[in-house]
This record gives structure tokens, C-alpha cells and sequence, in this order.
């Protein structure tokens, strides 16, 4: 397809602009105005919608595919939850800013609080901050306010972080941002974390360890509360990465167990579609202690049950404009509200059944390195294809010839050719069987005609695209 | 509920496969006491009870107000076709492209997204987007102590303070320096900015339009700045750039800005994108994701996502950044907004603004004891100074349905009676012959 | 303006390859003496502009209205995904599907959509939709004229009076005959009816639930029309047959109604769509579009238009009926609101509607001087005889919010006490109660 | 694909019904109630997404394909006006039927006396109904009106309507269902009704006289005032059929010509989708002799400036429920808002451009039964390629596999193997240049590899279908 930038005639007459109802004011002045003019596109609202309409229709998505990207939740959101998001459009987020303009904006202050709220009941943590626009972002934030408590206490010799190989990238990441310096620990073979190691790589320079829980292998991690325990024991605080808390929604809250800090992301267990990428919404919660260090503003409730948005002169500053993701915010609350404490639990208990089902018809076909009930997502690998000269990227790239989005390959990192496959608890049996019946003839092809698989995909307008030639030619937009 | 689709039958069906008894025992290898000790929510409800709670909400949400307001978020139209196209299901039920053959929908559009950016700000290079403007801000700053292997930047107090904030959150944990320098008036002070480069200096940052709406040429500061190993950072806000000069004509080394205005309704302060675009020398220190076009294997061209080797799913700690989501959506409507428009349109709103803002200066400027504080050229916003502190006055004009501007005396002591004002294209003549009309009465009372 | 794409230099090109010099050129078939000899319109405007104008006359809509009125049209949820679904390109901007292998989308849509009005009908055969309740029930009473080749209808006049005055205007054309049977009270007249059954009636029309909100067995009429030669013809509303026996076990020989209730909004009279469903074996007698199952050339299941040789653009003026355009978008979103629902949700909303009735009649017949006229079953509409006349009750009402139901005077000679009230499933309990409140006050006043 | 009702699975949730705030009711009576319970699919939320989601993906329609559908006129339409006619979703068509409810919904109906005021001044009549559901409604009404204007003058002996053999076939359709008898004039070899024949069909018994113009091949008739004339003397009024009223906007004025009876189908001219083949809308204009018989009720504009709904009580009465399908009407009162006076004249100028510049493209290829200039569609036969077996259908055909919606085939009747195309304003040369090489490529696979053209398409969801069994089987809903 061409680019849109590619179907510009010279000329051509797009959006009509607003008349004018004013007098035309005296010219902009040369020496400050744009030498070149703004080489946008010059096509008809039509051309627009035909090329943006016929380039949707090049993606697979949950609306139409089956999505079991591992990892990353790509469950149905209800549409009622997303026309909840747009009612709130038309509010300036500057508006709480102005002298007296609190009153004016007390539906969207309430549903701030209210999130809050019910997030720090289903963490089991005591407050809340929005603010964080991702959840890598509310990472870097849930670290900002380790750094603050520690320091605040005078605790200035905490330099590391202490993260499992099996983490999220952005765990690591988040925490070099915050300037710490990361400690690995490796994965024993049982599939969590090696507590003797932990143990061992704990003293008085680490700040915190973050855990992702369960982990990237579907796993829950029976030790958690000893490791806040270790932790704590030697002045870290501990940190929960809540990626994955719809595996546990209603079963275990991070909070009970000894986790200081948490974030969530909205836009994976809160139902927030995706965007293709984003817009996404990272929550952090934390406990007591820690309610100091959160950014500014905070909203809160005053006594006459009015809402306000305060100044929060201990915290870590402002981490992102205005309050967050704020419509990713009011589908989460929608969510929430929609399913209440029932609904909710379903969730957790329908994405654990979903994910051991998929597991337990694959299993004979798959290896699966780590056999165990696994919670919301089960993680094998193509080791035996492997042997016939299939990977997991042909497995992949047949699924999606047949209609499936592929699962998630080559991660998590500590698995050989790693397939993961995250169900989500909004797909029925119905749609699982037809999926594994096409993962099985995979597996079959792999014996009797991996040529088949090296093909794959077929059907797509384009065939494997060269990733090398992409990375050495730069080309990142048009010319 | 029916959120969960499988059936009673279905349930135990499965469960027959898996070998286990309940859906209870899946949960065994959690230990009982770890179990949540709460899980106090109120019961679920029907779409219909749902939307009448949120209706209530956004009705309180102050939408009525006629916004005169700015501080880096504007009131613009949104043409009717990028709800309709950003809404598609395709778009907004996928996620970050990793398997680009079933996602040249989302690749070529952020491709198309990266290829507007440039034009916009004459850069060579942009992302896929980042977060907003302040942490794109911020972005930026971390990039140029990357490139620069410096320690410090220098940071234009005329820059939206709401960013400078964020700017120095980011900077402070890693031990690195945010040098602020006041300004002059209401200009940048292009001598004192040039006189804080030294050889520590990474970067200076400065914003154009500035947060009093003033709008400056930073071409000498540019090259005062590559003199001295330093990189130029502007921060734009895109629709001025129909008309003003593009941070790469200025010279600069990055363009940043908040991509709200193109496209993105105000929402209560997002979901927005941040735009972040360079010289292609730099494009392996760029955050975030980037799309590069390449070919398959039948030699047609296609999008991958590229250079991924910065990010943290490979890198890990010593990634460029921590970003995993972009606001691709919201990238998207930016794009939209861009072709809906096109050349011709773009510069024509742009245009609109400044005679829009023009009206309103002379009209405000008229008023007894009003007068303009900025000295040079402005584009949709200014500043006024009024005869008495201006924070009673706005909390006055909002009772009557108009925010009149953002009292600066919070973001700038000794600023009170300073009030910044926006006027973008949806204001109409009758709404700033209103505003007058009433900060004549609330000045006179 | 925009809307039409080519550039000055585009229609330069094309007017060289025409070899027309201009486009009035063009125009030159048309002689000067037929010229336009006006047209005057105001310019064009942008889209800001005309929203501006729209939102203004949409709120003076009198959308904030409680509505416990219905007159067959009604205030029911839509859920969410009727909106999303049908407002897919692919559907509402593609035409009849003429061209079925690019119109599979469309085709099976209709398809299921028929299945769905069978079902719900209990008939055998459905068309692809009508205009709306009123036309579906003119078009049953032609069907019955052409299927019995008689001349007249019996026509309850407890069918809607808006109905049966587009019957009476269809038939008035044909020479045909429509004969209003006067209920008895707020019941059809099952004697009368029967009684005037002869052997020139071609089919008996009535209504369940009728105007007055009565629910009836029509069984035995159907048994004692079909004696004598003649048809039933049952005109429903779709919520109620959640409830209700459906026509087809009543043994109705053509099932009609207004669909508007399955995820139409009311959008001040239409679109709606109407339905009409019959025995297979008067399938070639039915007016409209109808889709059909069969197979490709390769022996895969597809749908088609078929039987169209009933149809205007073949038969002319033999054709069964003039209709071309269908409401297929409007039976789109009625299908999309079964589906939604489905079996148990289908009759639970049904329930609902009842319940919520039944506690209304309670409420307002413990009013004093108010009582109900319906002797029998009602479904979620009933009457109420007031102790006054009801017209300036209602308007009353309305200066409060609330349209408090439909004075049946107008309808109805001496019957101006008669109020018939509408309970949707969307009134609560305090908007109930409210008026209940606020007619006690007004008939105490 | 698998229909809605076969991936129902018993039990399964879907949208739910909104919670109960009264007391249950007393059981509803047995004797009342339904045996068979509704039988509708029980699917989830996403089931249900995904299913339609997907069905939409196998419609061509007018935002992914061109489609230039002769005699449809399938325009892109603006998506400003779609938003602006579901402003309107919540107001009840009933409250202005109530007491005092008229001046709740002066928004609605002063659109609705907007629209027929622009209407009229479009057409060139006196008053505009907008009642009619759909343009065969429209005509319906109109020949109606005609019927009570003959009736109310006593002349009861007029049993006739003449329509050319070239119109659409809802004109002759339209005029029996209003009790007429049907009298057909063959086109002449110049493409326009025969004069003579008309003359001599024409007398006292007769009604009226339909017209369609530009007729079905595209063409202006010149001779409609004199048609008017004859009609008139003889006591006839005369009908237009304004379903191609885009080629004239701004051009020709059928009132001006002398017609008393025109509808016009905002669907096509007017700016409002077709919805996968409805609704429409179908006013309908008249001039000021039969304002008397227009079907009630009339919006009404009183002294004060305030719009009522009145009875009209020597109209034909109602032709449908309430004022038509009021939300395509409120996107055609914007369109022509939007529009204004040269942006109407612009559609019907670029119209015809387009229809002439394809016609100038195509003509050395394919047969032009008629070469002349064209209106806002031009009619091709295949004639030449039937020489080599090639039918007009595996032309069209052919065209989907290139992605392109086919013209008109086999209409207007009196063409053989007609190819009937109608670009429409809103297509751009770039699109058509696309369309018109693909039409050449047809004309050259006709005479080089016509097995190619009758084995099209392949690249559908489905092959040509039997229309034959479909019509024998007469299965027309699922089991």
C-alpha cells in the first residue's frame, strides 16, 4: 500500500478549517515564520478515510483474532467501558489548577479518588497515585519513592536493585532510571527466583527488590513472603510489579503479603484496550510509610466530601503533566465498577483455568519445561520441533496463517525457543479448541512437512520482513 | 457474569482435561497464607446503571467552561474523521507490533506518524512517541546527556513549568544537574542562556512558543550551543509550527513537544502523546520505539519495528530508556489530524490562531490599567498584566463560565497580577468580546 | 470547498482528454431555457461551525424528557456494541448487495437477521426488513389482498391509529377495503371480529400487545379466519414476544411489527425498521428484499438476494411491492441487539419490562380517582382512566420533566380520562414514583 | 463463516439486563405467555464483536473500495454528518404528539421545516414533505398526492400513469400500488423516451406522466419542458424521479421546467450512507396547487417563529409513523448546511466531469450505445467482448479481484450486456485512472485470456454463487 504521504496531489483540499470571524491581523513577522512550508499530505477526506480504513484492516486484533500474546493480556474490552472513556472529552485539565476551579471539575476528581480507591482494596495497598502514564512509567515512579523514603530517612548508602533474570526488560530499566545500579539473580530450576542467591546478594546498599509475581514463566512464586521478609529484614523495601495481576484478582494481594509498592497496569488487567501500542495507564500503590513520596498532586477527599487536587511538597515532584491517562483511567473505573468483587474474581479464576487448559492440550506436542499448574499464562518450548529444523518464529508465523495472532516467542529469555500463550479470561473453549487444533497441526507439519512452516505466512500483504536490512538502513520516514 | 464466556459444562469440561477437580485447586501452589485478607468491592452492574454513574461524572466535569486556557494543553477542533478512523477496532484492539506481518497496519501508520513529525519540526528522525510533553521533555534531556556524555542542562525558565518539574524529577536520580535561568520578561534570556554553556553543559532546552506565549528566533543560541559540544532542545507546541520556524530551521539538535493539540480531545489531561524527533546521527540515543521501513522476502516493501536493540526488552538496564508502551493511538489521531488537514489546512489553523489571539490582544489590551507584557511576537497565547493580582479575577470569571487564563503568580513569584491567555481557533468573536466584557466589570468592581 | 477531490490541474487534464474546453461545456445537453432560475442557498461552513448548529437544535430535542410513553415506540437500553458493531464502515457504507462475493458481510447479516425475526415470530419465512411498523402492517394487508384474492381487511381498532391510518391510506388507492372493528374497553373484540369475517375478507388485523397496552390470545381467531378463507395478521412488539406467545403459535398466518425497540434509538421517528415474517409457503408473496442460503462454485455455503423476481426492478409493475431501499442498517443493529442479549438475557429483559409495570399500575392506581381500564393481562403498557381529562395532566407534567403518558382522546372519542402509560425497563423505581408524586399533585390541584 | 446462531453455546452469558429496582411481579399468566422460548444466539460479548467485526470484513463499501455503482450514486459521505444525525438519538418522536409537547422539540422540527425549505428552493417547488422512508416511498406518496388532486377536482376518470421503459422499475411499481394502471413508452434510438409515442399515449385518462432525468443511460432529456406541456394540456400532471438530481444541483430546477411532483432520495444526492441497502429517505416535493394534499402532519413555522406539527386534513393522511427517518434526514439538512450554494454546484459539476472523463477513457474499448456527453454516469455494453464469450458479469467480476466494487450490470434493460457507471464527486482522477486501467485490462484479457475473466473472482471469501439454487431451496433462515 502506498503511503498516505504518497496519494498527496498538490493542491488537493483535505478538512475545511474554521471561517474566521475576526479581522485579519497584521502579517506574522518573516524573521520568526517557517522557511519551509509543512509538507503534510494533500488528500480528500476521502482518500483519508479510504487509506487509514484499508490500512486497519492489515492488523490482527482481539476484535478480530484471537490474541494469546503472552505477557500482555490482550483480553476483549467491553465496548460500554469504552464509551465510558470518551464522556470526558470536553474537560481542561487546567481548569483544577485555576483559583476556584476545583468545584467545576468535581465528577472527574471523584472518579481519580475513586480509582484509587478501589485499586488500593484490590492491592491490599493504602494509597493510590494515577499519575504514572505506563506501567514502565509507574515503575520508574514506584522507585522514585523507594529512592525518596530512603533517603528521606537519611538511608543514603542504598545504591541496588535487585532484580530476577526472569523480570520485564523494563524492571531493570525503570530502576537505572531512578539512577540504581541493578543486581541479577538468576532463575533457579524450579522457575522462580534462586532464594539462596537472593539471599546472598541482600545487605544494607540495596534499596529494593522488584518481583514480578507470577512471573514471566506463568509461575507463582511460593516465597514471596519470605523474600519481603529477607528483604526487609535488611532495610529494602519491595517492590511488585503487578503486570500480571489478573492472574490473582480476589486470590492474593500483594499488599497482605509484604510488597511496599505495586504498580498495575490498567490497560492490561483493567480493561483498556491497547491502542496498538498504547495509551497505557501504570498506577502505583504503596503502603503507609510511603504515602509521603507519592507525586504531586494528590486528589483528596475534604471533610464537606468535596474533592481536591493538593500539592504534595514531600513527594517525588510531578511525574507526568496533569493526572495521568486520566480516560485510560475512567475505563479502568468503569471496569471495576461494571464487574464489582464477583466479576472481578472470575477474571482471575477464568484466565487460570483458560491458561491450563491450553496447557494441558498442548502438553503432549510441546515440551513444557516447567510442569506445573501454572496461573494466567503457560510458557513451552519448540525443542522438539526444533529437532525437524522448525522455531518457534515458524510455529508463529503459520498461526497466523490460519488466523491466530501468535503467542509470544522467544521470551521469556530463559526459556529455548519460548513460546508463551496468555489465553485471557474473556476467550471461550470454543475459540481455545480451534486454536490448539491449529497449534497441533503445527506440530504435526513440523514432523512430516516443516517446509510448510518456513513459508508461513502466506496469506499476510507481506511476506518475513528483513529486520537486519530495516536496523541498517534507518529509514524512518519518508522522504 | 458473562464478561467470563465459558459455561458451567464447559468449565468442567476443561477442568476433566487439566485433571483437576475444581477450578479452586488451580490456585493450590498459592499457599494459604498468602491469600488476600480483603477483597471488599461492591457487587457488579449492568452497562445501563454504568453509564448513568458515569454520565453523572462527566456532567460535573466542567466541560460548559469557555476555555481561554493553555498551559500546554489546547481547546482545538478535532475533524469529525479521526474518532471515526482512530476508533476502528483494528487500531485500538492491537498492541505494539511485534509480529509485523499481521501489523503493517499499526507499522506503516506510526511510519506515516514518524514521517510527519519530521516535517512538522524539520528533524530527520522521529519515534514512535513517548508519553506526553513533559516527559518528553524529560526524554530529551536524558538523550543529551547520553550523546553529550555530560552532566547537566540548562533549563530555560520561560519552558512550561508544569514540564521543568518533571524534567528535574528525571534528572535527579541520576545525580544529573538541571540549570534553570530566569527569564527576561517575558522573552527567553538568549544572553544568559548562551553565557551558562560551559563544558559540562549537555544541552540547553528551551520552548517556542515560551510559557508566555512569546515566540523567539534560537538560531545564534543554537550555534552558541553546538560551539560549545552542547545540543539545542526545543519544545514546540505543533500547531504553531503552521507558522513559526521549525526547531530544525532554528538548528536545533531535538524537537520535543506535546502532541495534544493535534487531534487529542483535552480529557482531564490525557491519554496525549510527547513527539520527540532529531538529526539522524542521533537516532540510536532515541527512546522509545521506532518503525523503519524495509522489504520481505518477496522484495515488497513492509514496517518493522527497528533499532530495538536500544530498548529494554533487550537491553535491559542499559537501555536508552524504560519505555515499553507508546501512545500509538494517540500517535495515530496525531496523523489523522495532520493528513486531515494537509499543507494547506495546517498552515490556514495556524494562521486562524494568530488573528484569533490578535483580536483578543487588542480587544483585552484596550481594557482601563490592562497591558501586554510580552514584547515581541506572540502566536495564540500572551500575558497580561492587570491593574490588581489576578487570581481573584479568574475564580470571578469562572462563575460565569469562562476561564479567562492562567494567573502566573503560582508558577512565577512576584507574577501576580500576570494573567497568560490562549485563544485558539474555536474561540469566537462573541466569546472574547465576553471575556472582555467581563474582566472590564470583575477590574472595576 | 474540499468534497470534491480534483485539483484546477486535474480538471484541466480531464477536460483535454473529453476535449470539453470547460465544464459548463459539459453541461451544454441541457438547454438555456431550462436553466436553473435560482438557487439560493447560503455559502458552506466548516465542520465546527455546522456542529455548532447541529448541538444547538439537538438540544432543544427535549431529550432530557422522562418518557413513560410509547405509541410503538420506545425508550429501551441499546447496548454498547450495537453502536460499535453497526457503525463499521463496511456496513453502513456499502449498498444493496447486488454483487454477493464482496458483499458476504451484508448478506449473512440479513440472513441471521431473518432467522432472528423467525424465531422470535415463530415463523417460517422473514423478508430483509421494511420501512417500519405502520408500512409493515399496510404491506401485510396487501400481502393478504394478493395471497386470498379478496378485497377486504378487518382491521381491530385497537391497533395503533397511526398504523391503521397508513393501511387505510394504502389500501384506499387498490379500491380495497379496510373495516375498523371497535374494541371493547381496552380489549380487541374477539365476537366482532369473528363475526365479521365473510367470505370477501381477505384477513383480520390485529395487535398484541395492543394501543391500550392489553395483552390477548388470538388463537381462536386464527382458527375461525382460516374457516372462512381469510388470514391473521398479528402486528407485535418484539420486546414483548420475550414474554408473550409469539404469532406463530397463535397460529398467525403474517407476523409484523415495528423493530425500532431492538436497539434503535428513538431519534425523533426513525430510522427504524419494520419486519414482516409468514408461512413458507406464502414466501413468493412477500414484499421486500430477501436473502437466501446456497453455494459457491466450489461448493462452499454463501448467501444471495433472491426470489427476485417478485421484486420492482424485474416484475415493474407486477412486482409484489415498489420497495427497493430496505432498512437493512437499522435490522443490522436489531440483529446485533438479539444477539446481544441472547436466549436468557432476550427474556429477562422482557420479565423486567413487566415487573417494572406491574409496580407502576400498582403505584398509580393507588392514586385516588385513578383506576385501570385494562380488564386483562398487560405487558409493560396500561391505561389509566383519570378523574379528569388526561390532556392537561400530561401537559402539566411536561413543565416537570416528565411525559407522563399518551391521552387517548385524540385517538379515541370519549376517551379523554384515558392515559395510557408506558414502563420500559430503563424507568427506575424513583422516576416511577416520581410520577406517581407528581400526578397525584396535579389531579389534586 | 459460521452464522451467529452455530457458535451459540447453551448457557452462555452475553450483554446484561440492567438489575431490578422493584418488587418481582406476580408470574406473568400461563395462558399468555410463550411456549417456545426465542431461540437467539447465546454467545459472549467478544463472540459477538468478533463475529460481526469480522462479517463487515467480507462487504466492499464505499470507505475501502471505489464503487461507482451506476444509478446509486455511492458518494463518499462526510463524516461530520454522520455525527451529526445521531445528535438526535434520544428524542422521542411522541412528545410533540402531546399537549404542550411541541415546544420541547422546537430543535427537531425547525430542522425538519429547514430541510424541506431547502429542498424546495433546490427543486424549484413550493413545499417539501419529508415523510416518505425511502425514494420508492417518496414515489408512492407523490402519485398519491397526484391521485387526491384529480379526485378533489371531481375527475374521477384518470386511470392511467405513463412511464418511459427506461425508468426505474419502483416507477411503475410506485404508481400501481397507488391503484394505476401502467402505461410504457419505449426509449427512442436517441436515447430519450419517443416523443411521438408519448404524444399519442397521452389523453384524458391519463394521471400523470413520470420522468426520470438524467434518465437511466445517463442522459438529459431535452425535451421535458414540451413533455410537461403536452402532459399539462391534457390535464396530466407531470412526476420527476429526482434520484439523479446530483447531476443537476445549481443546474436545473425541475420545478422551474415545469413538473409538478418531484422525491428526491437524500441517500444518494444528500449526503447519507446507504447503509448496506438502507435506510433512505424519500421527500417529496409538489407545487402549489397539491400543498393541499400532502400527507399530514405538516411542520408548520407560526408567527412567533416557533415550529408546531400539524394536522393537514385534506391530505392523503400518513404515509408513515411519525416524520420520516428524521436522523438521514438531519445528516442531509447538515450536508447541504455544510455544502452551502457552490458546494452544491461543485457535486453536480464534478460529477459530470468524472462521468465524461471515464466515458472519454473507456470508450475505445468498450462499446458506447449512445455517444454523447453524459451526465453523472455513463453506459457502457460489453457487446464487443461478448464476441469473445465474455460477459458483462465476468467483467464485473473480474473488477473484484482488482478491489474495485463493479458498476451496474445488466440495468438500464434496454442496453444489451450493460456496463453502468457512476464515479460520483467524491472520487478523484487518481482513483479513477486506477479503475480505468483495470478496465483495460479486462478489455484486453477479454480478446487475449477471457478463462481468466470467467473464473474471476477468486480472491473473495466466496466464488460466483448459485442464484438458481438459491432461489429453488428458498431457505431463507438458519434451522
Amino acid at each position: 500500500m502506498q503511503l498516505i504521504f504518497e496519494k498527496s496531489v498538490p493542491g488537493r483540499g483535505g478538512v475545511r478549517v474554521p471561517l474566521s470571524d475576526v479581522p485579519k491581523a497584521s502579517t506574522f513577522p518573516d524573521a520568526l515564520r517557517r522557511k519551509q512550508p509543512v509538507l503534510l499530505p494533500e488528500v480528500s477526506e476521502l482518500d483519508l478515510v479510504r487509506h487509514y480504513t484499508n490500512l486497519s484492516r492489515r492488523n490482527f486484533s482481539v476484535d478480530t483474532n484471537f490474541y494469546p500474546l503472552g505477557s500482555c493480556t490482550m483480553k476483549y474490552n467491553t465496548k460500554v467501558t469504552e464509551n465510558a472513556g470518551g464522556l470526558f472529552a470536553g474537560c481542561h485539565p487546567v481548569l483544577p489548577l485555576l483559583p476556584g476551579g476545583e468545584r467545576l471539575v468535581q465528577g472527574p476528581l471523584s472518579l481519580i479518588h475513586g480509582l484509587e480507591q478501589q485499586l488500593a482494596e484490590i492491592t491490599g495497598m493504602d494509597e493510590v497515585t494515577t499519575q504514572p502514564l505506563a506501567g514502565a512509567h509507574g515503575e520508574m515512579t514506584g522507585i522514585m519513592v523507594i529512592s525518596a523514603y530512603h533517603k528521606a530517612r537519611g538511608d543514603h548508602k542504598r545504591k541496588y536493585v535487585i532484580v530476577p533474570d526472569s523480570s520485564h526488560g523494563t524492571n531493570p530499566a525503570s530502576a537505572a532510571m531512578a539512577g540504581y545500579e541493578i543486581v541479577t539473580i538468576p532463575t533457579a530450576p524450579y522457575g522462580d527466583m534462586d532464594l539462596e542467591q537472593f539471599k546472598n546478594a541482600m545487605n544494607d546498599e540495596v534499596a529494593a527488590v522488584m518481583m514480578t509475581c507470577p512471573n514471566t514463566l506463568g509461575l507463582f512464586n511460593p516465597h514471596i513472603a519470605e523474600i519481603c521478609d529477607i528483604a526487609h529484614q535488611a532495610g529494602a523495601l519491595t517492590y511488585y510489579d503487578g503486570a500480571n495481576l489478573n492472574a490473582i484478582l480476589g486470590k492474593v494481594r500483594p499488599g497482605d503479603v509484604g510488597f511496599d509498592v505495586i504498580h498495575v497496569n490498567l490497560h492490561k488487567t483493567f480493561g483498556t484496550p491497547h491502542g496498538g501500542g498504547g495509551p497505557g495507564s501504570g498506577p502505583v500503590g504503596v503502603k503507609k510509610g510511603l504515602i509521603p513520596y507519592l507525586p504531586t498532586p494528590r486528589v483528596q477527599r475534604t471533610e464537606d466530601g468535596s474533592f481536591v487536587a493538593e500539592a504534595h511538597p514531600e513527594g517525588i515532584g510531578r511525574v507526568s503533566d496533569f493526572f495521568g491517562n486520566f480516560a485510560i483511567m475512567a475505563r479502568a473505573y468503569a471496569y471495576i465498577t461494571l464487574l464489582g468483587r464477583e466479576g472481578l474474581i472470575e477474571v482471575s479464576e477464568h484466565a487460570v483455568l483458560n491458561a491450563n487448559y491450553i496447557m494441558a492440550r498442548l502438553k503432549d506436542e510441546y515440551e513444557l519445561p516447567f510442569e506445573q499448574t501454572c496461573m494466567h499464562e503457560c510458557v513451552f518450548s519448540a525443542s522438539r520441533q526444533l529437532k525437524e529444523g522448525v522455531h518457534a518464529i515458524d510455529i508463529a508465523k503459520y498461526l497466523i496463517d490460519r488466523g491466530f495472532h501468535p503467542p509470544t516467542v522467544y521470551f521469556p529469555l530463559n526459556v529455548k525457543e519460548a513460546i508463551m500463550i496468555e489465553p485471557t479470561e474473556t476467550e471461550s473453549k470454543q475459540t481455545m479448541d480451534l486454536f490448539i487444533d491449529v497449534m497441533l497441526e503445527a506440530a504435526r507439519l513440523a514432523r512430516e512437512n516443516p517446509e510448510a512452516l518456513h513459508q508461513a505466512p502466506v496469506t499476510t500483504p507481506v511476506g518475513r520482513l528483513d529486520e537486519t536490512r530495516a536496523a541498517r538502513a534507518q529509514q524512518v520516514c519518508c522522504e | 457474569m458473562g464478561y467470563c464466556p465459558n459455561t458451567s459444562d464447559e468449565i468442567r469440561e476443561m477442568l476433566a482435561v487439566i485433571g483437576a477437580g475444581s477450578i479452586e485447586e488451580l490456585f493450590a501452589p498459592i499457599p494459604v497464607e498468602l491469600r488476600a485478607k480483603s477483597f471488599d468491592l461492591p457487587p457488579g452492574m449492568s452497562e445501563f446503571e454504568l453509564m448513568r454513574i458515569m454520565k453523572e461524572k462527566a456532567a460535573a466535569g466542567g466541560a460548559e467552561i469557555v476555555p481561554f486556557i493553555g498551559c500546554g494543553i489546547y481547546d482545538h477542533v478535532i475533524p469529525a474523521v479521526v474518532d471515526h478512523l482512530s476508533s476502528r477496532a483494528e487500531f485500538y484492539t492491537a498492541y505494539t507490533p511485534y509480529q509485523p506481518e499481521c501489523s503493517q497496519g499499526t507499522l506503516q501508520a506510526l511510519f506515516e506518524y514518524q514521517s510527519a513529525i519530521c516535517r512538522l519540526t524539520g528533524m530527520e528522525a522521529s519515534n514512535a512517541s513517548l508519553y506526553d510533553g513533559g516527559t518528553a521533555v524529560a526524554e530529551a534531556a536524558l538523550m543529551s546527556l547520553r550523546i553529550t556524555e555530560r552532566n547537566r542542562v540548562i533549563l530555560d525558565a520561560s519552558v512550561n513549568p508544569l514540564h521543568r518539574e518533571i524534567v528535574t524529577g528525571y534528572l535527579h536520580g541520576l545525580s544529573a544537574e538541571a540549570v534553570e535561568v530566569a527569564p527576561d520578561g517575558c522573552s527567553s534570556d538568549l544572553k544568559s542562556l548562551i553565557d551558562s554553556i560551559d563544558e559540562e553543559t549537555a544541552a540547553v532546552i528551551v520552548q517556542n512558543p515560551n510559557f508566555f506565549g512569546s515566540v523567539q528566533d534560537f538560531s545564534e543560541l543554537a550555534s552558541k550551543a553546538h560551539e560549545k559540544g552542547a545540543l539545542l532542545i526545543v519544545s514546540s507546541y505543533p500547531i504553531a509550527l503552521g507558522l513559526v520556524a521549525s526547531p530544525g530551521e532554528m538548528g536545533a539538535d531535538i524537537a520535543v513537544g506535546d502532541g495534544q493539540s493535534l487531534g487529542n480531545a483535552l480529557s482531564f489531561g490525557g491519554p496525549y502523546f510527547g513527539f520527540i524527533a532529531t538529526r539522524k546521527r542521533f537516532i540510536r540515543n532515541l527512546p522509545g520505539r521506532i518503525v523503519g521501513e524495509t522489504i520481505d522476502n518477496q522484495g515488497r516493501r513492509g514496517y518493522v519495528l527497528t533499532l530495538q536493540a536500544r530498548e529494554q526488552h533487550i537491553k535491559r538496564h542499559k537501555a536508552t530508556s524504560n519505555i515499553c508502551s507508546n501512545q500509538s493511538l494517540c500517535a495515530l489521531r496525531g496523523l489523522i489530524f495532520c493528513a486531515a488537514l494537509g499543507r494547506k489546512g495546517f498552515e490556514e489553523l495556524a494562521v486562524l490562531n494568530y488573528d484569533k489571539a490578535q483580536y483578543a490582544k487588542s480587544r483585552l489590551t484596550s481594557l482601563k490599567g490592562v497591558t501586554l507584557m510580552n514584547t515581541g511576537t506572540t502566536f495564540n497565547e500572551f500575558t497580561l498584566s492587570l491593574p490588581m493580582d489576578a487570581a481573584p479575577v479568574v475564580e470571578k470569571l469562572l462563575s460565569s463560565g469562562v476561564a479567562a487564563g492562567v494567573p502566573l503568580g503560582q508558577y512565577y513569584p512576584g507574577l501576580d497580577y500576570a494573567l497568560a491567555v490562549t485563544v485558539t481557533e474555536k474561540r469566537s468573536k462573541a466569546e472574547i468580546d465576553r471575556l472582555a466584557d467581563l474582566l472590564e466589570e470583575a477590574l472595576c468592581s
